[in-house]
């Protein structure tokens, strides 16, 4: 089996059919306060995407190569919250000074991300299921991904949404959470796409 | 001035906080350390009753390292409470792919017939697919490996490789030595 | 390894990484806005699903109602 | 400070009714999503939980004249983390079921917005009792939002109400009542959860609408019934006037 094949497989599947948001659960806060207008919910995708992909690259050899040759594995949820809120503020600092245009596209996404649990949980899932370097990479880069794919398809629909006549009870987040509904039926579909291919 | 005592305020604070908070999860590692390592082999006696039937327990226990059978970490033999006749082993195997960790307990009989299979942990991110697809196929007697979709492609080629790799191990009664 | 050890080392570690947090985190705050970001706001939306207090739109829109 | 009567009282309904943190302010949506399968499991969660914030807010509002002000970021967090690990480590001890059942979402308490932003909303700024009892209300009014997303999601996707597969110190209790052949599935399923918690929302903010709708309605008849006895009153005048005239 060719290792790049696996990763790309690995990928896909954490984009698409095991997506962040729709069939883990992990950053649903963001999913649907970002989501109004597809700038913003492109910014935060964005903004997602580079601390998860950080995080991922810091916090595996941080548990390998330092906590579990220490003895102190058990501390792995108090380094990783520590290390993303600082990651979250070293990168605001560096665009802030270096560039402020883009600065001015994603700076204010960026104190939020703290508290997204896509990134925790990513880096934390990573660790917990004794996945390899490369998985878990595949798997950041993949949920990632999948997070900017899915808020950034979900605001194009809301913004569909808020000129649709719905019936008054559900405007706003009760039609916005069915639709969420509706998109995770649709990417349950997808599962077993390239059966194809022999692993 | 007033801004340098300040800051030694601030650092002793956030210090002693930081210090404080790795010595209660020191010691809440300490208290239940124990008791963790004792359900994992709760866990295991449990796993033999499943697959050999009430009053099965271990009466030996062998780590195994052979390098040829990447999956088996573990041989059991089992024997009915009370007495010393053996009817049967189960290796421990552990493997992981791309979805995580999980560790199967295989339970073969004397005449080298596969028994079953159970679940000591399972660290993968969508077990529930694996589970009721998979884990439960195979323990109600159904040995035709069809792999299920999982995700892209297949999850459950772990399993059929570890439950393999348990029985060429037990063809090959790799305890012996 | 020792057990104390072991536990001097999670405290040091475990304050290393807060006075990590702690310096990106004041470097943060006393780095100056850059030119043309002054009054950055989130598209004129508000954040209608959440009520995070540590969220900076949520004090930015109070203080701008106690106006 | 003079605190009013009652207010121990109403500190704790506020978590419950008024500001509960799942349908009210919509805060800890992600837990609220996948651990509502199952109502042990729900319940489970909801106690963690609960466990967290009330330490949290307990030891923040105790440290809250030694934490500065621009110190209060990193130490609410170190401190949440703390508990979060002591709360993972002891149930991994004593109920193994559950923690291998909750997975990363409870070390994903961390991030819950709901813990954070009680401390820096509430317990920064409020002595110990008041903190603890708002700490209270917030997990209990929480567990029971977590319980009827979990309720209908049983219900609907089993058929079944089933005990005793988490919290093994009590007897295995299965009570099937929809049959097998007519559960509906889809609400073990991602988008189940998503459609009860959507149908949730809609049904209060229906009673919502409605009891807003009901108020402006006797607003109206208050109206109609003044303009009416104004009227009469008037006619009544009117009326005494001609007497007074024919006389």
């Amino acid at each position: 089996m060719n290792i790049f094949v696996a990763f790309v497989l690995a990928i896909i599947s954490s984009m698409l059919m095991d997506n962040v948001v729709l069939s883990r659960f992990y950053g649903i806060c963001p999913f649907l306060g970002v989501s109004r207008k597809v700038n913003s919910s492109l910014g935060m995708g964005v903004a997602v995407v580079f601390v998860i992909m950080l995080a991922t690259l810091i916090c595996w050899p941080f548990y390998t190569y330092i906590l579990v040759p220490a003895g102190i594995p058990f501390m792995d949820t108090v380094a990783y919250i520590l290390v993303i809120a600082s990651l979250v503020q070293l990168t605001g600092l560096f665009i802030k000074k270096y560039s402020p245009s883009l600065y001015k596209s994603l700076g204010i996404y960026l104190p939020l991300i703290t508290t997204n649990c896509a990134v925790l949980g990513v880096a934390q899932g990573n660790t917990d299921q004794g996945l390899s370097f490369l998985d878990s990479i595949a798997n950041g880069l993949g949920t990632s991904i999948g997070f900017l794919l899915i808020i950034v398809t979900f605001s194009c629909i809301r913004t569909r949404l808020e000129t649709a006549n719905t019936p008054k009870a559900f405007k706003g987040l009760p039609i916005a959470l069915i639709t969420a509904a509706i998109m995770a039926i649709a990417l349950v579909g997808l599962q077993g796409l390239f059966s194809g291919i022999k692993l | 001035m007033a801004n340098a005592k300040h800051y030694i305020f601030v650092s002793i604070t956030l210090g002693s906080i930081a210090a404080a908070s790795a010595l209660l999860i020191g010691g809440a590692n300490y208290l239940t350390r124990e008791k963790i390592t004792q359900n994992e082999i709760n866990s295991i006696n449990k796993g033999i009753v499943a697959i050999f039937g009430q009053s099965a327990g271990i009466i030996e226990q062998k780590e195994i390292a052979n390098d040829s059978y990447k999956y088996v970490t573990y041989y059991y033999a089992v024997s009915k409470e009370g007495s010393d006749e053996n009817i049967g082993v189960a290796y421990r195997t552990t493997g992981s792919n791309m979805y995580g960790k999980i560790s199967l307990l295989v339970g073969f009989n004397l005449s080298n017939e596969f028994v079953s299979i159970s679940v000591i942990s399972d660290e993968q991110t969508y077990a529930q697919t694996l589970t009721d697809n998979y884990i439960v196929p195979v323990q109600d007697g159904t040995r035709d490996y069809n792999d299920v979709s999982c995700g892209a492609t297949y999850g459950a080629k772990l399993i059929r490789d570890m439950i393999n790799d348990a029985s060429k191990a037990n063809e090959a009664q790799i305890w012996k030595d | 390894m020792s057990k104390d050890l072991t536990l001097v080392i999670a405290i040091v570690i475990l304050t290393a990484l807060v006075a990590i947090f702690f310096i990106s985190f004041v470097a943060y705050r006393k780095t100056p806005m850059p030119k043309g970001c002054e009054n950055l706001k989130m598209d004129q939306e508000k954040c209608a699903s959440c009520s995070n207090e540590s969220c900076m739109f949520h004090k930015k829109e109070e203080s701008e109602d106690n106006k | 400070m003079k605190r009013e009567k009652g207010y121990t009282k109403k500190n704790f309904l506020k978590g419950i009714i008024n500001e509960n943190p799942l349908f009210v302010s919509i805060l800890g949506t992600c837990p609220a999503l996948a651990t509502t399968k199952t109502l042990e499991a729900a319940i489970g969660m909801g106690i963690l939980f609960t466990v967290v914030l009330i330490c949290s807010s307990a030891l923040v509002s105790l440290l809250r004249k030694v934490i500065s002000e621009e110190i209060r970021t990193p130490a609410y967090i170190v401190i949440i983390a703390t508990f979060v690990t002591i709360v993972k480590m002891f149930t991994n001890a004593f109920l193994p079921d559950l923690y291998s059942t909750l997975g990363v979402f409870i070390s994903l308490i961390v991030v819950n917005c709901i813990v954070l932003g009680r401390a820096e909303a509430y317990a920064s700024k409020n002595n110990v009792f008041d903190s603890f009892i708002d700490a209270l209300g917030m997990g209990v009014g929480y567990t029971l939002a977590l319980l009827s997303m979990a309720f209908f999601r049983e219900f609907l996707g089993t058929g079944a109400f089933a005990f005793g597969n988490i919290f093994t110190f009590i007897p295995l209790v299965k009570v099937q009542i929809i049959p097998k052949e007519y559960v509906m599935s889809i609400f073990q399923n991602p988008a189940g959860a998503f459609i009860v918690f959507g149908l949730i929302l809609a049904v209060l903010a229906f009673i919502k609408n409605r009891k807003e709708e009901y108020k402006a309605y006797l607003a109206r008849q208050e109206k109609i019934r003044k303009a009416e006895e104004a009227k009469k009153a008037a006619l009544a005048t009117a009326a005494n006037k001609e007497e007074g005239g024919n006389k």
